[in-house]
């Protein structure tokens, strides 16, 4: 399997995404920036964290704006699987790949450090590697992750299963503790906490290095049955 | 307004217009001399900031003197933006800390920001890549209201830009005193990782070759920031308000991966951020050290604003820009990396025989001055010095013991005080883990970060206890300087070097000159034993505001080598039944401790003693302890004694507790400051070999699983309190004190 | 040369933590008659004229300007002057 | 009760990187009438009526609401109707 690891400019998570796929998991990777890029060559998109245009107006939202972000969109509509993670995710909103928004935390300030998540969906091909209400840590680092959506769009997430991580504390002020959801169609997570943060013993948590590999057996399976 | 070209020479001469740009009299009279001639409007302005203290030191070149900056393993020592250490594998580190405390006094959150930028700049203008933040912070009274707001306000800056930069914040450490009160200190270090072949330097050599300007249009911002920095932070201060720069981290990231991607190029001669005095400077300086001369013509700088002169171009301090010197003919390659992150990258000037520099504007010449002269022909001052009068009182004072009615009462308000509580208000807001090498988060003694692919891992600290200083300077200075290496080998590592930032009084006033004289003798001695180079370092001078100087505040931020990763060890206490030792006998002192100010209200009397000899053979021997694989966790005892370090010890979220036997009296027993003393755990099995290794540590008790702290002392139940409740105080105070009402 | 105002604002119902420290600041400093404050983004634009101005700002404010999910906006346009 | 609505805006000179960020924005989405954009707040206070309503106003922004040092500040006051 390859991933492409989407480099905007101020990406600052990118290089640990790849660290975490390429290094840690030994799979096939490329950073690629966003200009005049190519996606149709890989086989899972990661979008990184960071402050992609310094957050500007709102984060995420001028990345959404983007070309790179046109492809994604196709890559995605083919079944590809897409991950964003913290900033990644707030741009997957604001391209509107993911419903709601990303507002800021509850107490106004950025947080950063190891929390409790919950899996409430396992059944995803992010989370197959998980047991349901499995618990696990994995860092945070954001100023705006407190996710919120209408009644409505929460009803529906919950009807389709689409909430996959919750917040074991509610920190953020986020409805329902949502850390990550996934999309109807089930090939595009988003979520605020960094699995890729979480991949080695020796930085605290390697419970995310699961999550990757997930995507990669979930690859190989569809591969092998499309064979 | 009259503008300000039309001001001839001989006006800015009759009128001592020199003056209000900082330059005395005979500073003036110096720039004649070297000029030949009146200096014109603009050329007065380029003396005046090059000659201000901030550029050039002039006051305290002297005193830095007297540091060691040499070692085998030092492959830069201060002069260049930052200092490098070889950490062998090809690799080596970068470091230096940098103060922005008159910016942050007036506008905290953008002067902290651009603090954090600007040193991360002199980090990758070196070609390394930043890895590691830290900040050092000095604030007056938290009960205070502007406090809070300044306190809250650089914390936001910090990790406004710090977290949008992508370097992460591992670490630092915050005091409060009221002699900062109105003048906060905001220091920052940015550590970096360089391969020893991709080391830059910022020259403009090779007569032909271009000067490219890089990054944002220049604007008005932070003009004559260089003289406002050296300046008395004075009643007036808020009339200097323009000058306040705003960073924008974006920017910064941009520029650190053009930058990193520009040093791979052979066309690249040189390159050098733009600091304090923007374009003079570091123009100036990249001639000097080539030993060339510069021509620029300013119709092609970049400018945010209309109508800029000469002159506010030279002085600006925009941010977020750099000065690149490339081959001739070879600029295309440059700019097109630049461009590729949506940067601008322009000719501006190129290097010239002639040792001068010349600076054009319009099609005239507004500016030819030896370039030497700028750098080289700075004056230096030698200032009178006088001991403190105060000094002599407090030495003759006598070690008393303070009188604690309740041990139990006393330790939870010393966990409470600003100084010692938990900062975890302050870093939970910094991203302290982008770039996963973060091995120790914030919270421990020294941050350890580790180094991707190899077994070995970096670990950074900034301390610096200025009442000790105050008190007593050069033991202070000593005990800085080794305070900062405890906390380097308590964590398992080797102290390599240090940056230091001295922030310091009017050193116009005798006895502050001495304060700084003295400071720097007691650091240079500790660095000489402890093996512990000065490789670069930042001075600010006038900090105090309503004619009182701040406390002596001489920052010291060390690095240390993990030879291997085995060797990280953790600061607080692992696991039930392990043996809790204290290495180090305990005297009565309390001269500048916390128990003092709690109950006297002041500092006062001697600083604790310190006998560099056995500190050094000490850090060693715990050090090898370490690598031997004997101990579990080791502490320095810092602030608060004994009982504070044994609380911070169990604050784990693992239920531990402690049982501890202590002698002798028991407020010395528990909350003497006395030096070079640690706190270890070791497992029962290796008791022996450790106290083979280590002949003056005596065990004083068990780490338990029964969540409370219990200390008897001579026989005698002093503290019985429940850990989980001492954390919460700790842990508490900072967010309690920010809510409540003045 | 026209000068655009662009007001954004959080959809009623949206929480607005940001407003509600303000409210509760102001009222800590003694400031009671305060009983509630929204906190928004005003945007100033210097455009050059063209035709359909208000349908292009309308658009900007839908592509990018504002998140519809959480905000409203409308703008003023008027003659640029001093800008 | 009335609505007061205070305009912050950066001062005249001030660095205003998210403006330039929204400008070049903009311009890449093919608006290229856009010449400049600049951002402030905007914050809408619910203010029950009372005396010397204008100036205590004034004095919020002056201590909490504007930052003196880089920004300006403006207020309109209104009755509130659909508060
Ligand atoms: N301004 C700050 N920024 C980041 N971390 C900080 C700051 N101040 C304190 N810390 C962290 O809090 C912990 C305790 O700091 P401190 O009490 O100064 O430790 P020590 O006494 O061992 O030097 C350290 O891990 C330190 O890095
Ligand atoms: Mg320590």
């Amino acid at each position: 399997m390859k991933f492409a690891v989407v480099v905007f400019p101020g990406s600052n998570c990118d290089r640990d995404m790849y660290h975490a796929v390429k290094e840690v998991l030994q799979t096939e990777a490329d950073l690629v920036w966003y200009a005049n890029s190519n996606l149709e060559n890989y086989d899972g998109i990661l979008i990184p964290g960071g402050f992609s245009y310094g957050d500007y107006l709102r984060s995420g939202a001028v990345a959404a704006t983007s070309d790179v972000m046109k492809q994604i969109k196709e890559q995605a509509a083919k079944g590809k699987p897409v991950l964003g993670v913290c900033n990644g995710f707030q741009i997957l909103t604001e391209a509107g790949l993911l419903p709601g928004a990303l507002m800021r935390n509850k107490e106004l300030s950025f947080m950063c450090h190891q929390e409790e998540l919950i899996v409430q969906n396992e059944i995803t091909p992010f989370t197959s590697g998980y047991d349901k209400g499995e618990v696990v840590r994995f860092p945070i680092a954001h100023g705006e992750g407190n996710y919120y959506c209408d009644e409505e769009t929460l009803a529906e997430l919950k009807a389709n299963n689409q909430i996959v991580f919750t917040y074991k504390n509610n920190l953020n002020g986020s409805i329902e503790n949502i850390a990550g959801i996934i999309n109807k169609e089930g090939n595009v997570l988003g979520m605020m906490p960094h699995p890729e943060r979480a991949v080695e013993k020796l930085l605290g948590s390697d419970d995310g290095l699961r999550l990757f590999k997930s995507m990669v057996q979930n690859w190989r399976d569809t591969y092998a049955a499309n064979a | 307004m009259q503008q300000t070209h039309d001001i001839s020479p001989e006006q800015i001469e009759r009128d001592k217009l020199y003056r209000e740009m900082g330059l005395s009299d005979q500073e003036f009279d110096m720039v004649k001399d070297i000029m030949k001639r009146l200096p014109n409007f603009t050329e007065t302005g380029i003396f005046s900031v090059m000659w201000s203290e901030h550029c050039s030191y002039k006051t305290s070149k002297p005193l830095l003197r007297k540091f060691p900056t040499k070692a085998p393993h030092v492959l830069q020592g201060p002069g260049e933006g930052a200092g490098i250490i070889d950490i062998g594998d090809n690799q080596a580190v970068v470091f230096k800390v940098e103060s922005h405390n008159h910016p942050s006094a007036v506008e905290p959150y953008q002067g902290a920001a651009t603090g954090v930028g600007g040193i991360i700049r002199d980090v990758f203008s070196m070609g390394a890549r930043p890895i590691a933040s830290m900040n050092s912070l000095r604030f007056g009274n938290l009960t205070n209201d502007r406090t809070k707001y300044l306190f809250s306000e650089v914390v936001g800056g910090i990790a406004g830009y710090g977290n949008c930069v992508g370097v992460p914040t591992v670490g630092g450490e915050v005091q409060f005193d009221d002699s900062y009160e109105d003048n906060p200190l905001v220091n920052a270090m940015c550590v970096g990782l360089i391969n020893h072949d991709e080391i830059q330097k910022g020259i403009a050599a090779g007569i032909g070759n271009t000067i490219l300007y890089a990054g944002p249009p220049t604007g008005r911002d932070g003009i004559h920031g260089a003289t406002f920095a050296s300046d008395d932070l004075g009643e007036d201060a808020a009339k200097d308000r323009p000058a306040v720069q705003v960073g924008d981290p974006f920017m910064e990231k941009l520029l650190i991966e053009a930058c990193l991607e520009v040093i791979h190029s052979d066309a690249l001669v040189g390159m050098q951020d733009m600091g304090a005095a923007g374009l003079t400077s570091s123009a100036s300086e990249m001639a000097s050290k080539a030993g060339t001369g510069l021509e620029m013509n300013l119709d092609l700088v970049p400018q945010r604003e209309q109508n800029m002169t000469a002159y506010e171009m030279m002085l600006s301090e925009s941010q977020e820009r750099m000065l690149l010197c490339v081959k001739r003919g070879r600029e295309q390659e440059i700019i097109d990396i630049f461009e590729k992150y949506g940067l601008k990258a322009v000719p501006v000037g190129e290097v010239i025989e002639e040792k001068v520099f010349r600076i054009k504007h319009h099609g005239e010449v507004v500016a030819d001055i030896p370039v030497d002269s700028l750098a080289d022909d700075a004056p230096v001052y030698h200032m009178p010095s006088q001991e403190a009068a105060y000094f002599k009182e407090f030495q003759q004072m006598e070690n008393s013991i303070p009188q604690v009615g309740n041990h139990k009462e006393m330790l939870r308000t010393l966990l409470q005080q600003p100084t010692i509580a938990s900062k975890e208000w302050v870093y939970d807001q910094y991203d302290s883990m982008v770039q996963t090498n973060t091995v120790v988060t914030p919270g421990s003694d020294s941050a350890v970060v580790r180094i991707k692919g190899r077994d070995k891992a970096l670990a950074i600290t900034t301390d610096c206890n200025s009442r000790y200083i105050y008190l007593d300077p050069e033991t202070g200075g000593k005990i800085a300087v080794a305070e900062a290496a405890r906390n380097i080998v308590c964590s398992g590592a080797r102290p390599l070097g240090l940056t230091d930032g001295l922030n310091f009084g009017n050193p116009t006033n005798p006895e502050v000159f001495w304060q700084m004289e003295k400071t720097v003798e007691g650091m240079s001695q500790a660095c000489e034993v402890l093996e512990t180079p000065v490789i670069s370092g930042n001075v600010s001078l006038y900090n105090q505001s309503k004619g009182k100087s701040i406390f002596p505040t001489p920052v010291v931020g060390m690095v240390g080598l993990h030879e291997s990763l085995e060797h990280i060890t953790p600061s607080h206490f692992q696991t039930s039944g392990d043996a809790i030792y204290l290495i180090g006998d305990t005297e009565a002192e309390f001269g500048g401790s916390e128990l003092q100010n709690v109950i006297n209200g002041k500092y006062e009397g001697k600083a604790p003693k310190i006998d560099l000899n056995i500190e050094v053979t000490r850090q060693k021997h715990l050090l090898d302890a370490i690598q031997s694989g004997l101990v579990e966790s080791a502490h320095d005892l810092s602030e608060g004694g004994l009982a504070v370090a044994l609380a911070e010890s169990v604050f784990t979220n693992k239920g531990l507790g402690v049982n501890v036997k202590l002698t002798g009296e028991a407020t010395v027993a528990l909350f003497s400051e006395t030096q070079s003393r640690f706190l270890v755990t070791v497992k029962e099995e290796n008791k022996a070999s450790f106290e083979n290794k280590l002949s003056d540590a005596k065990q004083i008790g068990f780490v338990t699983d029964d969540g409370m702290l219990n200390v008897v002392v001579d026989d005698e139940t002093i503290i019985q309190d429940d850990v989980k409740q001492l954390e919460n105080l700790w842990r508490g105070a900072i967010p309690c004190l920010l809510k409540s009402k003045a | 040369m026209r000068k655009v105002t662009v007001y954004i604002t959080l959809k009623q119902g949206v929480l607005d933590p940001q407003g509600k420290a303000i409210q509760e600041s102001l009222n800590s400093l003694g400031y009671n008659e305060i009983e509630d404050a929204r906190v928004g983004k005003y945007i100033e634009l210097k455009v050059e004229d063209g035709p359909n101005l208000e349908a292009r700002v309308t658009e900007m404010c839908d592509k990018l300007l504002a998140n519809p999910v959480i905000e409203d906006y409308r703008f003023d346009v008027e003659e640029a002057e001093g800008l």
